[in-house]
This record gives structure tokens, C-alpha cells and sequence, in this order.
């Protein structure tokens, strides 16, 4: 198979078209079974009551914020050297989805420390650099938004997202670095969960549905930027023909 | 002459001749500083216990501020395009704009900060980490934000965007900057944060001025 | 020596120019011509490596802009519509400002003399700032004169605002330019004394639909 | 059109056209407001208290920032000349312009500090008080402000020094604004601090925008 | 209509002209002419009341500026060096403002009218960031087109930077213009086709030491 058939914004739009609603049905379904374990089958934390059930949102939203920064800086850095176009929209298109993660990683987050800390906000160095990372999204969206000629704004854009891959490490090993009010990693591929197993399987399940969620509305997000950007060339103009 | 210091040594002759420039990113160093007890009240205690933050918080300001000037008057009269234009590396040459930068922004707020510390009634120890935390956060500061003023340049907003794009990156250095003066205070010793300030300065380095120099020929295209 | 095939240049929705050919031996002017907005500067700009064209390829000496960029820069004066100066600088210290980046040959007498021959002696320790219009197109065009070497020029409308004795002295430097096997790309509205066997003229206009 | 009009409504839509400009503003009040616990380290009951000086200061600084752009496009196209030469009264075109500048800076400010008053804990009153003093006083900081955007056009060093002749002359609307909130919770009533916020509102109405045209038709000459 | 006595302007020591006398009747135009640094600007600026004189006077319909300022500023149409457009805004907002503040007659249909009368149409809705240096001057003078009803021009070199098409219409407004029984003042360092029997020149070289 020709991977790089693909690469084109005039392949890639009808194969985008087909996946999304696949995407979008596993999203569904795996949310309401990892709401249904994390609500009804998992049982309630002796020390923090029921307020802890906000972590099947919290976690697999924080987790998605740093993984879309990484996949998004990882495309803006393609499009930088290879000048494909795809690369950069799609860089364009995570932007948004990465913003809202990281917004719901920061209000649930700020939703748990009331119950738990006493506080809504303390300025700790894993809710600062996940701050920061919101910053980074919003500065991309913005850069991006304030240049109006798509290439050299992708070129822009491209450069930010890659200088501000080095925050991603600051929020993961912030925990480890600075002693915080935030607890540390107790999910990890060397030892053992320290968390009950019906919990860890809830949080995994919604983990998995905020990656079909994510890759579902970044496919429709590419598809309008194809749609934008390519409105003058030939195949778009039998795209509307055709229909 | 070599280009390199030809970059340098224009850019300094520029802020001579506009020494108000250059003078004034110190003066609104000092008077940003000053600002805060009128603000936030004049108690000793609580004021010396802030000063590190605030002290750290203006020069980040400050550095901010005279960023746009880096490449915006190249920009606008067509000299950047002839730097471009140069046999010599782009990132070289954006390095030794830099380090003018650092020179003329940097350096004056570590000189004076010892100053304003005292004034906040910091005690000398505490003082001699604020300056050398200064001397080794401000060139980051310069650095990173070279990268922001060529994002920026041309761009529509430039002026305000590169708070936008920068501060973020800065906060690393403030936090690492102005805990280094707190160790003081609690007496854990500041060597670790001194030292995480250099890595920042060993990982600004080699990138900054890459970024910075690619940036800005995507701004000229 | 410059070779450009097939190149294309779009601006927003809207074609500059496509499919333009051109060759220039040594000792040749390419005069560009066009209306405004036709595309003069867009195409020197890509000449010179400063935006990437749509299409097509250049060929400076042999070798495209990518492999020989370097012999490029080491080859090329560019002037543009923006003069470059410095407007605190004196006329003396923005020249040989340029004469280092470009890595132009630069002692005192030469930048005197460069001064001399775009006639802003007496102004030469004045800042920028204080210059008519046509007197700081004059102190960027100075550069040239320390530019003999450089075999390729690509110069966007040096005679704008000049008067016409600068006019005159400018067009003979450029005859003496290319009548030393130099290569001169220069664009402009007036009619000027060129070397008329030596030059060639590109209209754009005819290529744009 | 009137003349008043039109300049005010250009003002709006070349804002418009830069969205990014003012929502940075914006955005760098927000950011510098929270650089603060960073660098001052984060106790709440101190937090709290120091919160009216910072969010004041935040806002100070922004609207200040944003001034070089008042005039400075005008100027460097041309666009000043002509409004000098306009038949309608220079001092009004001012005002005109000075409104935008309110409706684009000071207003978004008044707008979001409420937001981040929660933030650093303060209560309810505080942040009422909060918003109306920053509803009053930002209107006298960009009155204020292009006076000395007018003063420094095409000066030497125009951009920093702004910041030298501004801010002392913001230091009294610091002073009763971060004081309003402050009497919230000494319980003493914000009505005395808010009323001189108006008189400073009074007093440079009249005043600044025939200063500011004085030193603009300077600028030019 | 403009008369000029005795003027005098310095700029830093030197003295660019001095005991200027001008007399223009209706319908006349003043062909500034001279060396690049030689004073129109500085002249056409201190006609403006812009900037001060050094010594002399200036009556507009016979009052001084200092009298008849108000007369002066409805009677006026200026155009600089500078083309006091808006980066951001298209040419029609541009033009559109520039008619408001100079509070000359606007409404759609003469603004279009003006912007078709420099060939701009097709490109009245781009931002002038991206209009070539020709275009852009072409959209700062097509406030001359709306300005018909003023009786006093200053013009700085409105011919720079464009083409040869543009330089005849615009030669062509400032013919039908002086035949209305207005005044031109303006400056150019081309050759162009103005009405001679109504052109006066007058050169600034000659008066300077
Ligand atoms: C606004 C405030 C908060 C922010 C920005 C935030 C941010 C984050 C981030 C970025 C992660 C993922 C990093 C990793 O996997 O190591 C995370 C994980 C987590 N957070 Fe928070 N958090 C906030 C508040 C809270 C609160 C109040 C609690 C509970 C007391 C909490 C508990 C957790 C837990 C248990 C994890 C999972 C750690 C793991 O198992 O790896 N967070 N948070
Ligand atoms: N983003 C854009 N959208 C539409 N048109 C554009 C855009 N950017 C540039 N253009 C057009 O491209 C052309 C650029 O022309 P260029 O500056 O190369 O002209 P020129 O031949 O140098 O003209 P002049 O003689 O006026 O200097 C102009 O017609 C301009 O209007
Ligand atoms: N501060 C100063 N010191 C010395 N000379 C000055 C100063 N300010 C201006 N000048 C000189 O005054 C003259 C101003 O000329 P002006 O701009 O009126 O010329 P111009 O006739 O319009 O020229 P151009 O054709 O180039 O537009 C220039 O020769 C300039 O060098
Ligand atoms: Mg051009
Ligand atoms: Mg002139």
C-alpha cells in the first residue's frame, strides 16, 4: 500500500470522510461503558467519597492535552521540512481538540482540588505548565489566525509548536521534579497500578474514547480546512459537481 | 570587518544614538517595581517576602517589552531582507543581534536589581543570588525572545502577540529565577536553581537563534 | 549566467506570471517592465531567494538556488523598493554597515568615495533621519558603488525619486556594470539612458491572463 | 460620515482586522496577573491580599502597552498629516481615537479582572468593587496614556519611554483603584477611593486630549 | 489666489531658500522643481501649515494662514511623500476615510468611481498590505478624484513609482483641474505632459547659496 497516496489533501478527503463516523460511533460507545464503570461499578474512595469519579474525566483529558501537543508539534514539524501540505493542516486541525483538552483537564482538575485541597487553584508546578500548555495552544491558534496567507502562517505556527514541545516533559516529570500538591504518576508500565483494578479500567475505557473522540473531530476539523484551502483547484470544483 | 560583529556593533551604535531606548527599558524596570508597594502596601514583612517574585516578575517585563524593537525597524526599512541576503549564516548573524540585546537589556536590570532588593529589605546573601540569578535568566529571556519577535514580525498584532507566544516560555525561567532568591529565605541553598537556570540557557543556546532565524524567513517570504 | 524556466508566481487567487523563460548571457540588462502590480517585484524577489516561487526553476551560473545559494549570496547586490537605511545612523555608518554584512570590500576611502559618487558628501555625517526622499534613495544606491564586483545586480526601480542628474549617473554605472561582463536585472516606469544592445526587456504583463 | 465618526469607526475595524492585537492585550493582563503567584509563591492568605495591587498593576502595564499603537501607524503612513489637515478641531479627533482605545484596551480589563479576582480568592464585594474601579479608572488611564503617546511620536526611543512619562502620572489612579478594592476588606467603604477615581476621570477629560493634540501637531512639524 | 513673500526655511545650518516671492492666479499650476534636498518638500509642507517658516509670509485668497486657517483646511487637498494608507484596510476603507476626515463628498457610487478612475476596481476589497508599491500610491491618489471640488492641490511627487498609463490620467485630472480655475502646486522629477501655458516652474537650486 502507498502510504503517501494519502498525503494528499485530495486523497485524504474522501478516505476522512469514511473513517469519521466510524471514529465517532467508537467514541460513543466506549464513553457511556467508561461512565457506567466509573459511576455505577466502581466502587466509592474511603478517603475522598464520590468527588474522586471526576478522575475518569480528568486523567484521560490531561493525558490526551500532552499526547495531541506532541502528535500536532510532531505534523507542524513535517509540514515545516517536507512542505506538505496535509502535514500542516492537520497540525491546524489538532490545535483546537488539544485546547479543549487541556481546558477540561484544568477545570475538572480545579473542580477536584475544591473537595479535596480546600482550594480551586494553587500554583504548583504541574498546574502551571499544564497552564502553560493551554498557553501554547492558544498562542499557535492565534499566531495562525493573525497571518492570512495559509502557507506562511502554517510556517509560523510550525516553529512555535516545535519550541514548545519542551513544556510537555516539564508537565509530565513535574510531579517528580518539584515536590507538589499533585500526586504523582500511579498509572506506569514498570510496576504495578497502585488503584483499584474496576477504577483503572474505567479510566483506561475513557481514556480510549477521548482518542476516538479526538481523532473523530480532527478528521472533520482537516476535512473543512481542505475544504478552505484548496476552494480554487480542479478537484473540489468536481467535489460540488458531483454532488 | 566581520559581519557578525558588524550586526553587533551597529546595533549597539543604534542604541546609542537612541539612548532614551535603552535607558528607558531600565527606568520602567525601576518603576514597575515601585509601583507594587504603592499597590499592594507598604508592610516590610510581607513586602520582603514578595520581592524576589516581583523583582523577577518586572524583569521579565521588561525584557518583554524591548523585543519588538529587535527586528521590527529591519523589518520595516528593508534591512532585514539584505541580512538575509548575506553569505554569512542566518542564526549566526541573529545570534550577535541577541547578544546586543542582552547587553543593552539584560545586563543594566542584574546591575541595578541588587539595588531594588535592598530597598525591599532583602539581606545581602539573598541579593548576590537575585544578581546572579538575573545574569544567567536574562540571556534565556533574550533568547527565547528573539524567537517570539521573528514569529511576530509582519505579523497583524505583532506588538501584543509576542506577550502571548513569550511569556508562557518565560515562566520556566521566572519560577527557577525567583525560587532561587526564595532558598535564601528558607535556607535550602540556591545552587540547584542556579543550576537548572543554566540548563535552560544550554538548551536556549543552539535553538533559539535556529528558530529565530528560520521564522524569519518565513516572515519575509 | 541566469537562468529561469518555467517559473510561476501566484499572489493570493491570482496568477503573476507562468511559464516565463528567460536566459541572460554576460554583460546583459534585463529591464523589466509592467505595469504596477504586474509582478516586477515578486519576480526579483524570487531571483534572489527571498520567496519561493509556485513552479519552475532558476539557475545562477549553472547550479539551481538550492545546491548554490551560497554562490548566490556571494554573487548578489540586491536593491529593493525599501532603502534599508537606519534612520539614526549617519549616511557614512549605514553604508559601511552594509558593506560588512554583505562582506563588500570596505576601508574609509572607498566608502568615501561611494559618498562621493552618489554626490551626498556634504551630508555624510548627518543622520538619516534629516535626508530629502531622493537623497536617501541615494545612500542606498552608494552601495553599488562599492558593488563592482558583484557580478549579478537585481536592482527594483533604483530611479525612482532620483533627480535627473542621479538618473544619469546611475545609468552610466550600470553601462560600465555590465560592459565588464556583469549581469544587471533592474526594473523601472521612466525612460532611462540604458545600453540599449546590451538589453533585453521582459514585459510582464503579456505573460499574466 | 463625521469626521468623529469616521475615526472611531476605522479604529474599530482596523482593530477588527487585527483581532489578535487586542485580544492579546487582553490576553497579556491575564498572563501577567498569573506570572505573580508564580514568582511570589503560592499561600492563599497572602495571595489574597496582594491580589488588588497585582490585578491593578496588571492592568496598568496593559493599557500601557498598548499605547505606542495609538498613534504610531498614523504617523509612520502619513495618515496624522492628513488629520491635521481635516477642517474638523484636532482635540475631538483625539477623543474620538482615545474612546476606541478605551472600548478596545480598558473595557475587555474591566471585563475579565472579576474572573481572576475569584482566582486569588477574593470575595464577592471585593470583586465588585474590583470592576466598577476599573470601569472608572481605565477610562483616565487611556486619557492619560495618549498624552504621552502624542508626546513621544517619533521620538527616539518613543516606545520605553512612554512607560517613564505614563506611568507616575497613573501612580494616583493606582493608588485610589487598588485602594478601593483594599477597603473592602479593612470594611471602611470603597465609596470615597471610587469618587476620586471619578474627579481623576473629570480632570482629564477636558485636558488630555487638548494636550495630547498640542504635542501631536509638535510631532509633525 | 497663493501668494508667497519673502519666505525663507532652514534646516540645520543651511539655508535651503530665502526671500521666495510666488504669485499663482486661478487656474495656474507651480511646477516645483530643483535637486533632490533642495526644499519642496520642506516648501510644499510650510504652504500646508504644517511646519513653520523660517521668515515670510503666505496668504491663501489673501489672508495669512494664521487668519484664514479654517479657509485654508476646507480649501485643501495635500498628498505627501507618505501615502497615509492603512496597511490592514482595503483600498475602499482607506479612500472611505480619507474622504470623511477631509470631509469631502463621499458615498459609494464616487468613491468606486475614483478607486475604477485608477484602475484599482478589481483590487478595492484586498488589504493594501498586499498591493504593489504602484498600486499603493494609485490608491492615495485616488483621493485626488473625490477632491475635485477643492481648489488647492499640493501634491509631493504624486508621479513616483507609477506607470506610464497612470502618469498620463493623472496628468489629465490635473489639467481639468487647473482649466476649473484651481491651483496645482506640485513637484516631479520626471518629464510630464502638464498644460504649459498655464504651468509656471520655478526652481529651488537657484535660490539657495
Ligand atoms: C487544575 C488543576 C489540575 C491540573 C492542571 C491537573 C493536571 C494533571 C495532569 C496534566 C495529569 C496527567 C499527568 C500524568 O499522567 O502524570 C494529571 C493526572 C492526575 N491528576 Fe491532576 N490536575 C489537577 C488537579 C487535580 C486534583 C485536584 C487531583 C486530586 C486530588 C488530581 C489527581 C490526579 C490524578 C490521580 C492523576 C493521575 C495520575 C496518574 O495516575 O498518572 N489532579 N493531572
Ligand atoms: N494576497 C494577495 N491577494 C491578491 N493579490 C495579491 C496578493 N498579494 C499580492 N497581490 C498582487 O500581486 C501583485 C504584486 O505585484 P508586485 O509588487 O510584484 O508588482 P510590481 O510589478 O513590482 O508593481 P509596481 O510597479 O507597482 O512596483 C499586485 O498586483 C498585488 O495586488
Ligand atoms: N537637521 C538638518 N540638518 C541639516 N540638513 C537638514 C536637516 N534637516 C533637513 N535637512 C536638509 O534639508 C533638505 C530637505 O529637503 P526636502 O525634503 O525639502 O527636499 P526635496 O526637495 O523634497 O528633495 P527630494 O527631491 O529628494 O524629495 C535636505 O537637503 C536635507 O538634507
Ligand atoms: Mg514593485
Ligand atoms: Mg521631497
Amino acid at each position: 500500500m502507498n502510504w503517501f497516496k494519502f498525503s494528499s489533501p485530495q486523497t485524504f478527503y474522501p478516505l476522512a470522510g469514511r473513517l469519521i463516523p466510524v471514529f465517532w460511533v467508537l467514541a460513543v460507545v466506549l464513553a457511556v461503558a467508561g461512565l457506567y464503570i466509573g459511576f455505577f461499578v466502581a466502587p466509592t474512595d474511603f478517603q475522598q467519597g464520590d468527588a474522586y469519579r471526576i478522575i475518569f474525566i480528568h486523567v484521560p483529558a490531561a493525558w490526551m492535552s500532552m499526547f495531541i501537543y506532541l502528535v500536532m508539534a510532531g505534523w507542524a514539524a513535517l509540514g515545516l521540512v517536507l512542505n506538505t501540505r496535509l502535514s500542516s493542516m492537520m497540525a491546524s486541525a489538532l490545535a483546537p481538540t488539544g485546547a479543549l483538552m487541556t481546558f477540561i483537564a484544568l477545570w475538572t482538575g480545579s473542580f477536584w482540588g475544591r473537595p479535596t485541597w480546600g482550594t480551586w487553584w494553587v500554583w504548583d508546578a504541574r498546574l502551571t505548565s499544564e497552564l502553560i500548555l493551554l498557553f501554547l495552544y492558544i498562542g499557535f491558534m492565534a499566531l495562525h489566525a493573525s497571518i492570512d496567507e495559509p502557507r506562511r502562517a502554517d510556517k509560523a505556527a510550525a516553529i512555535l509548536a516545535i519550541v514548545g514541545v519542551v513544556n510537555v516533559p516539564i508537565i509530565y516529570f513535574s510531579v517528580k521534579w518539584w515536590n507538589t500538591l499533585h500526586q504523582g504518576a500511579s498509572v506506569s508500565l514498570t510496576r504495578a497500578p497502585s488503584m483499584a483494578t474496576t477504577m483503572l479500567l474505567g479510566m483506561l475505557v475513557m481514556a480510549i474514547a477521548f482518542w476516538m473522540y479526538s481523532i473523530a473531530a480532527a478528521l472533520s476539523r482537516v476535512r473543512s480546512i481542505i475544504l478552505e484551502r484548496e476552494r480554487n483547484s480542479a478537484w473540489i470544483g468536481q467535489l460540488q459537481e458531483s454532488r | 570587518m566581520n559581519p557578525l560583529l558588524a550586526v553587533f556593533r551597529r546595533d549597539l551604535l543604534q542604541a546609542w544614538r537612541r539612548r532614551a531606548d535603552w535607558l528607558t527599558t531600565f527606568f520602567f524596570f525601576v518603576i514597575v517595581v515601585s509601583l507594587f508597594p504603592l499597590g499592594v502596601g507598604p508592610e516590610p514583612a510581607m513586602l520582603r517576602t514578595i520581592a524576589p517574585g516581583i523583582l523577577w516578575v518586572a524583569a521579565l517585563l521588561a525584557a518583554m517589552l524591548s523585543l519588538p524593537r529587535v527586528f521590527e525597524s529591519d523589518f520595516a526599512d528593508g534591512a532585514l531582507e539584505q541580512l538575509l541576503l548575506s553569505p554569512e549564516p542566518l542564526p549566526l548573524l541573529v545570534l550577535s543581534k541577541t547578544t546586543a540585546h542582552w547587553l543593552l537589556s539584560g545586563v543594566p536590570l542584574a546591575l541595578m536589581a541588587p539595588v531594588l532588593g535592598l530597598q525591599f529589605g532583602l539581606d545581602v546573601e539573598a541579593v548576590r543570588v537575585l544578581f546572579w540569578s538575573l545574569l544567567l535568566g536574562t540571556p534565556c529571556l533574550s533568547l527565547i525572545g528573539v524567537v517570539g519577535a521573528a514569529l511576530t514580525l509582519g505579523v497583524r498584532g505583532g506588538g501584543v502577540l509576542i506577550a502571548l507566544l513569550v511569556l508562557p516560555l518565560y515562566i520556566p525561567v521566572l519560577i527557577f529565577g525567583a525560587g532561587a532568591v526564595e532558598t535564601v529565605a528558607t535556607g535550602t541553598g540556591a545552587a540547584g536553581h542556579l543550576s537548572l537556570l543554566g540548563a535552560c540557557l544550554c538548551i536556549a543556546l543552539p535553538l533559539a537563534p535556529w528558530g529565530a532565524s528560520a521564522a524569519l524567513r518565513v516572515a519575509l517570504e | 549566467m541566469l537562468e529561469v524556466r518555467d517559473l510561476a508566481c501566484w499572489r493570493g487567487d491570482q496568477c503573476l506570471f507562468d511559464g516565463l523563460d528567460v536566459r541572460l548571457g554576460a554583460g546583459e540588462v534585463l529591464w523589466i517592465e509592467g505595469a504596477n502590480g504586474s509582478g516586477k517585484t515578486s519576480l526579483m524577489r524570487i531571483l534572489c531567494g527571498l520567496s519561493p516561487p509556485e513552479r519552475g526553476e532558476i539557475r545562477w551560473k549553472g547550479r539551481t538556488l538550492r545546491e548554490g545559494r551560497d554562490t548566490l549570496l556571494h554573487d548578489l547586490m540586491y536593491l529593493g523598493h525599501l532603502n534599508a537605511l537606519k534612520d539614526d545612523l549617519t549616511v557614512a555608518e549605514n553604508l559601511d554597515f552594509h558593506a560588512s554584512i554583505l562582506e563588500l570590500p570596505r576601508d574609509g576611502r572607498l566608502v568615501g568615495e561611494a559618498i562621493e559618487a552618489v554626490g551626498l558628501t556634504s551630508r555624510q555625517d548627518l543622520p538619516v533621519r534629516v535626508l530629502s526622499q531622493g537623497q536617501r534613495r541615494r545612500a542606498a544606491l552608494a552601495r553599488l558603488w562599492l558593488a563592482t564586483d558583484r557580478p549579478l545586480w537585481i536592482l527594483d526601480e533604483p530611479f525612482a525619486a532620483l533627480d535627473t542628474a542621479s538618473v544619469d549617473s546611475l545609468s552610466d554605472l550600470v553601462a560600465s556594470h555590465v560592459e565588464r561582463g556583469h549581469v544587471v536585472v533592474l526594473s523601472t516606469h521612466q525612460e532611462v539612458p540604458l545600453p540599449v544592445s546590451r538589453t533585453r526587456r521582459l514585459r510582464l504583463d503579456a505573460l499574466s491572463r
